[in-house]
């Protein structure tokens, strides 16, 4: 069979079907193997790059191991500190109201340390769409417990298991914000198998389309893995993913307008 | 006597445990010693390294811009840590994933393929132990016998069974290292 | 307002002149002696005649990381708040001089520390001028010492700020917050429709993306970083020192101080020559800068020195730091909220320099 | 009849070898090379190419965007 | 582990020594480069060994307010962290110093400002020393060399803290931090069992309830407890001074530096006196107090003085201070997470004291 | 009728039925004339007594117009910084799990600048006690907007009302706390009329009971006036009160436990 | 037949003159009295004793704590 | 010439508009002013109190410990600040409420009772005005024309309606006002 002319007849031009969109830039990403962030930087910059909204958009970057989104995702960005990049996202899309405005952060970051400034854009309403990455740990200082951190899940805060009765129960935080009057759009999603990442897709480019109507908060949650601070190989740490974070953090669309 | 030292490679190659075995053997021996790694997300980035100090002296700096000794594990520690040793110290590096050896004359050059040896025994992991012992071999600033303690003390119990391994397996890095090039120093 | 004088606070003095220097958003949480500015701010509606923008945010720590944002994005921000406010924002102001975003920050200092008092107090100049927060950085530091300074140092703030990339501090007190004076304000200025070049406004084809950041983990760039952001202190150093003299021109004795205490030294003055000492006023207006040259250029001249302030002595060391040995230098301060009167001034000089 | 087959490109300096495409290829295409990239990598390639069909799984699970996926109806004949 | 060395890193020393001084509770919140401190205790488990308490607290702020009701109510507690954390304690800490309430908070510093970078650094030293958080007030602060001192210093911080009734710094940094060397601890002490009586442990029919505040609002009351807290740090100014003075003796010029900062110099001393400068090296224990008078001692035997700090310069303002005016003193320091190396000091001090 | 000789016949002690509880100082409280605060001191001060705990409990007063409660209440107080009662009560009831732990709390302290320290006490099932007093506005500071003022209400910083679009809706903190899985008991109660007393001083009751029990987080919201911030006279403030703040803060059990 | 007769006892130098106890009374017993005490507040008082029932109300309702309430039951012939 | 005068009162008596009054008056007559109100929540207790000055040089401390004039609206005040008047200087008391009247000799002591004198007035919100009025009759700093200047210049314009009332309150206050102390200053 003519296996190497087929497919050197295949790779061309004409037939491209998929491509690493230019709204990313060629920095080779930091993340660990298989890290789920690397998944949703790209999402975001294809909805970007689809949306055609490159110049308009303004990014802000945590705390945590996406400290450095503003390496790879190629739109003005903004690193706040720990835990306030709803703040900071506040400021400037009361300023330039016409432009995009998206947090990017992590469990820590977003449901630990930032827990006001991210209940209070969202009870504000403020007109911006939040992406946050649930790994249920904190990736970026090695491993430590998330208040997203499952019960029994070992961190190397709780080298023994999350123990309810000392660290209490998972923060359910996408839940709290989705009872709040000023969010819209409230999905939860995943970016570990291809299907899971078409629905995540299809979540991001919803929450900036709401954005762009003037509707509230729009907020993505990304149940994601640490594999590092997992202490698994990436399709372990998928596998656990599947069997023990889904059945906390069920995948869905938790808030949707009432038009539809 | 000061001997000072960078081990440097991937994470997973048991750099740290790989200096810390060597500091717990200089304290068997009523050394002073530090250990000083390098450490946050560049981890990320896979690249591990730790500079160990072995003194008879109270111990100043623990953090050096120049080395006596550097043991290299891969090719990126290579490029960053050849230019760091001292005219006339020592290089000793594995060679396996390297693309560009090293080229100075002014220091003494050895070689242990660690990995390719460690793949040979029970476990993979005595690669560390593999490349202590071809280091030790070079300079035996401690005695085998300390050597032997400091693994036991920073090994959990648990693991104590594998101590003759270890020992092996150091022993098998004094045998498989090979000089590349030689200065006076 | 452009032309006649108006009794106001120092507090609502600051919101007014605000608008007119064309702020483009203020962000901040109530807190006394100074609630008066977003009291101010949210009756006068800004946002109807300069599309300012003004928010209660939900706490301190929310509102300087709101200044972050705002800056960041080259617009013209600033808060106000109070010493425990103040404290809250500590890590955020180290943010945003690491990021170099150009912000006004008011402090309209009370008693501390803690809870304290609400009194007017001066106890928070190291953290203004040293850096509460961490890592080697400096505010820009002006210290108004009435209502009409409260006014014009608003528009001189964000010009500093910009100028340098720097945040600004305005450090107030209590006293000068509450308490009215006449005032004249500037002519309404235009809201800022050029934006800096490094700001995050979405990145057009013409350039590459804008990164606001204070992040950089390798030590050797983000040490050149910091060469470079002791370079522009240098250069504040140089170029923008301000101060004045009242009396010096003969003056044997110098009461140095600055704001509250200003005001205060100034009757001391008064009444010390009333008594026959020649003493003379230095009132460093910008405390970072901090006036060194001018006092050294004193040490040859007077005999003595007095830091007044209400405070355990603060900037007492600066203005040791600056003499280095060559006169003696001695510090009377009252503290908790209470402001040293004229007279108990003019004592402690005889008691602290003449006599001792 | 038609048939659609597909190829992809894997930028093997890029790639981390974390086996994401690997267990997200429908037709078992892709394995991780023997072989290691300059950054210690064992990368992806197409160990089976024929059995591509272009499904563009592999591309869009792959989270450093690593891959890039063609797709080409053939006639049957062709093949 | 009482009698033999153990190797361990200096953040897991002052874990394994806060257990053994019987502390009561641990509040933290992760960041590098200390999170090993409660990995260390978390792994220990000593809620078995001795019933401390340790959690990981939702952030610095809360972590320094659990402090707080902690130390208010009686118990020893402590926190770790490293700069931006520190920084979001200012307000607590302010409050805290204000409670009079003793408790122990490490720092281990990182590059700054803002995120900066998480290599060693003691750009916090103007922070730690003259009060980050607003109003008078000092910390105590001890700054340990080694990873032996890590472990001794924890005990007496907590000494420190409830003879004075006054927060403890311990100001490490990032390099001190993680490096690893040999340790001997002290064997465990047992956890305290009688409370001060102004702890809020529940007001039994013997006593009036306790209160816990830092809140007079009275400018008067405030001002007498303002001078009460002077009057404590005076105290502590006459009776805490630490240091140590390495080949001081016959030193014709003199490294004044510590934490990590020392180490290095006493490799420098070695260095210079090869080639035949009489250096010496004096390096403080306790930052506050300072070792004011000792420098002022030194200020006639030597030449010179060189504060060697990572930092643009901040030790080195303490040293002026203590000097006046009376024997040159220059500063070198490196930046943003960058050690300085013994030789560069050795030349430093030649350009800058010798030649200069 | 011999009025006065009954009146001073009924006035002797084996008569008496309500006295000021002896839990409360003999301070007068520096309340405004009809402040909540005033009364809800004296409901903890009574339920102390009558559990006769006094010796057990340690308070946390708030920076706000309570922050003075250590005058009034007697027993061992602590004054927190401004929102960070939860924090100081966790410490303390974690150091001393035999005492009865509570704090007091007015809407800006718990609802704005403390939401973090709230959220993750209640998440983590602290086994404290929280009083919560919802007056709609910062009393203390001179009556600005609290996130739970009302739309359309006037505070010294929407002197034109509260306006959703630019400060957000009026956030429901206690139904959000009622959510997380740490919290055993939640109640909304009322102190300006003798019947809501009666239910508030129950609700009380039952807080620092299942706080023995060592079930959890207990919070009572207590719907507040604030006649000084609402410009209003205290009769007038009340009728207020339940003209709008009921109808957004309605009364009544939240989250009781399930045995029940 | 029993008759129940309550009476209060105002602090009225603690009493702020909120109104609280007045309008809370269901028998309106309570006024405040056209004195000040030296706050300057109108103090509560009972204006009209006979119609008391010693319900409490007005004693729970006090903000400040300031009404101590009496009951006591009466023979109607008593009364 | 500087007047430093103390204003103090119950919150609600207009205390702090009278001094804003006065101030605007002065501003009107080119002089300085300043205006320094006690503030915080001791208003909770109900007292409210403002120090004004009026002087015809730059204004130093804004705060004082003594005064040329303390006008008292209530008993708390007069405990507070009858002390706090210079010898010599002025105490204007309204009679309300007081019920230990000022007893020093070394300062001159008016009364003029303005709330009951502004109870008979179209509304009792001229008390203020009426205490304004006393005042200046006994020191009349400022002009009566710059005082109606000042009042306006101080009323929103919604109000400006109340000018006239508010004129006859300050010419009432002038003529119910009586000497009970007087001292030579
Ligand atoms: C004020 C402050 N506290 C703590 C840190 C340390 N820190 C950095 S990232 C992080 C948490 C990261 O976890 P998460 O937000 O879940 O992000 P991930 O890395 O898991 O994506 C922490 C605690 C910091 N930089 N600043
Ligand atoms: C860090 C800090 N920020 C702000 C303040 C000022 N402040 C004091 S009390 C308060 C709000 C009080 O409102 P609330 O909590 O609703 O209590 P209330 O007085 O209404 O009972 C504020 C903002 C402060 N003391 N500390
Ligand atoms: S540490 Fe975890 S979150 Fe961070 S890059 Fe690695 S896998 Fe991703
Ligand atoms: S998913 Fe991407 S990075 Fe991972 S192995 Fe496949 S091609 Fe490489
Ligand atoms: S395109 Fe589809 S079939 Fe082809 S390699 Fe990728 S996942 Fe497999
Ligand atoms: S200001 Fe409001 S909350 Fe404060 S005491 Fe007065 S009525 Fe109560
Ligand atoms: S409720 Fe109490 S304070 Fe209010 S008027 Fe009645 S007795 Fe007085
Ligand atoms: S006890 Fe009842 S009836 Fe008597 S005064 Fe009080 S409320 Fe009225
Ligand atoms: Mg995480
Ligand atoms: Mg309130």
């Amino acid at each position: 069979m003519a296996e190497y002319t087929t497919v050197n007849e295949i790779i061309s031009k004409e037939n491209l079907v998929y491509t690493k969109t230019k709204v990313l830039t060629d920095n080779v990403m930091h993340y660990c193997p298989g890290c789920g962030h690397s998944t949703a930087h790209r999402l975001i910059a294809e909805v970007i790059e689809e949306m055609d909204i490159q110049s308009k958009t303004i990014g802000i970057a945590p705390v945590g191991c996406s400290v450095f989104m503003y390496n790879y995702i190629d739109v003005d960005t903004q690193e706040a500190s720990h835990g306030r990049a709803p703040a900071l996202a506040t400021a400037i899309k009361r300023l330039w109201p016409d432009r995009f405005v998206f947090t990017y952060q992590g469990d820590g970051d977003l449901a630990a340390i930032g827990t006001a400034e991210t209940i209070h854009a969202c009870n504000r309403g403020e007109n911006i769409t939040m992406i946050f990455i649930n790994n249920g740990i904190y990736g970026m200082t090695g491993g430590q417990m998330a208040p997203t951190t499952l019960l029994g899940m070992k961190t190397s805060t709780t080298p023994y298991g999350r123990d309810q009765a000392l660290m209490g129960n998972p923060i359910q935080i996408t839940d709290l914000i989705a009872s709040l009057p000023g969010t819209y759009y409230v999905s939860r999603q995943a970016v570990h198998t291809p299907s899971y990442v078409r629905k995540a897709k299809k979540a991001i480019r919803k929450a900036f389309e709401y954005q762009q109507l003037n509707k509230g908060t729009s907020f993505v949650e990304i149940v994601s893995n640490c594999n590092s601070g997992w202490k698994m190989t990436p399709v372990q740490a998928n596998r656990w993913l599947d069997d023990n974070m889904l059945p906390v953090y069920p995948l869905g669309d938790i808030k949707i307008p009432e038009e539809k | 006597m000061t001997e000072e030292i960078i081990i440097a490679g991937f994470g997973g190659q048991g750099v740290l445990s790989m200096g810390k075995i060597l500091c717990y053997s200089g304290v068997m021996q009523d050394k002073e010693v530090s250990w000083m790694p390098s450490y946050g997300p560049e981890m990320r980035g896979g690249t591990a390294n730790v500079t160990v100090i072995i003194s008879d002296e109270r111990i100043s700096s623990p953090i050096l811009n120049e080395y006596d000794t550097a043991i290299i594990l891969n090719q990126q520690s290579m490029d960053k840590f050849e230019p760091t040793v001292k005219p006339g110290g020592i290089l000793l590096y594995d060679g396996n994933g390297i693309t560009r050896h090293p080229e100075r004359k002014d220091i003494s050059i050895y070689r242990a393929d660690g990995a390719e040896e460690a793949a040979k025994m029970e476990t993979t992991r005595t690669f560390n132990m593999i490349m202590l012992g071809a280091y030790l071999k070079i300079k035996p600033i401690v005695e085998m016998e300390n050597v032997l303690k400091g693994l036991k003390k920073s090994l959990p119990p648990r693991y104590h069974h594998l101590l003759p391994l270890n020992k092996k397996a150091i022993q098998r890095g004094m045998e498989i290292i090979r000089e590349v090039n030689l200065v006076n120093a | 307002m452009e032309d006649e004088f108006v009794l106001m606070k120092g507090n609502e003095a600051i919101a007014e002149a605000a608008i007119r220097a064309g702020v483009d958003g203020y962000f901040g949480y109530p807190i006394t002696p100074q609630s008066e500015v977003m009291e101010y701010l949210t009756t006068a509606k800004p946002w109807e005649r300069t599309g300012m923008v003004v928010l209660q945010a939900e706490s301190e720590v929310a509102a300087i990381n709101m200044l972050y944002g705002g800056a960041g994005s080259g617009k013209k921000v600033m808060t106000s708040s109070s010493s425990p406010g103040i404290s809250l924002m500590q890590e955020g102001i180290s943010y945003i001089a690491g990021a170099e975003l150009p912000t006004v920050i008011v402090n309209v200092v009370r008693g501390g520390p803690g809870l304290g008092t609400i009194q007017p107090s001066q106890s928070d100049y190291f953290q203004a001028t040293k850096g509460g927060g961490h890592g080697d950085y400096h505010l820009i530091v002006l210290a108004p010492a009435s209502v009409q300074e409260m006014a014009d140092f608003m528009e001189l703030a964000f010009d500093l700020a910009f100028k340098y990339r720097n945040p600004t501090m305005i450090l107030s007190d209590g006293a000068i917050g509450q308490m009215m004076e006449k005032v004249k304000f500037k002519p309404q200025k235009k809201r800022m429709t050029e934006f800096p070049d490094w700001a995050t406004t979405g990145k057009t084809q013409d350039r590459e993306r804008n990164i606001i950041t204070s992040l950089d983990l390798d030590p050797y760039r983000q040490e050149k970083f910091n060469e470079k952001l002791q370079k522009k202190y240098e250069d504040i150093r140089q170029k923008e020192v301000r101060y004045e003299e009242i009396s010096c021109d003969d003056a044997e004795y110098l009461f140095i101080a600055y704001g509250t205490s200003a005001r205060i030294c100034q009757k001391s003055v008064q009444l010390a020559r009333a008594e026959g000492i020649k003493a003379g006023l230095l009132r460093p207006v910008t405390l970072f800068p901090f006036p060194e040259k001018t006092i050294l250029s004193y040490a040859d001249k007077v005999k003595g020195m007095l830091s007044v302030e209400m405070s355990a002595g603060q900037m007492v060391e600066d203005i040791r730091l600056s003499v280095n040995g060559k006169v003696p230098v001695a510090h009377y301060g009252r503290m908790g909220g209470v402001i040293p009167n004229p007279q108990e001034v003019v004592e402690a000089l005889k008691q602290k320099i003449i006599g001792g | 009849m038609a048939k659609v087959r597909g190829a992809i490109v894997v930028d093997t300096e890029r790639c981390k070898g974390c086996e994401i495409c690997v267990v997200s290829c429908p037709t078992h295409v892709i394995a991780l090379s023997p072989k290691v990239n300059s950054k210690g990598y064992h990368y992806a390639y197409m160990a089976d190419p024929d059995a591509c069909t272009g499904c563009m799984n592999c591309g869009i699970v792959c989270p450093d965007g690593v891959i890039t996926v063609y797709r080409k109806k053939f006639e049957t004949s062709e093949v």
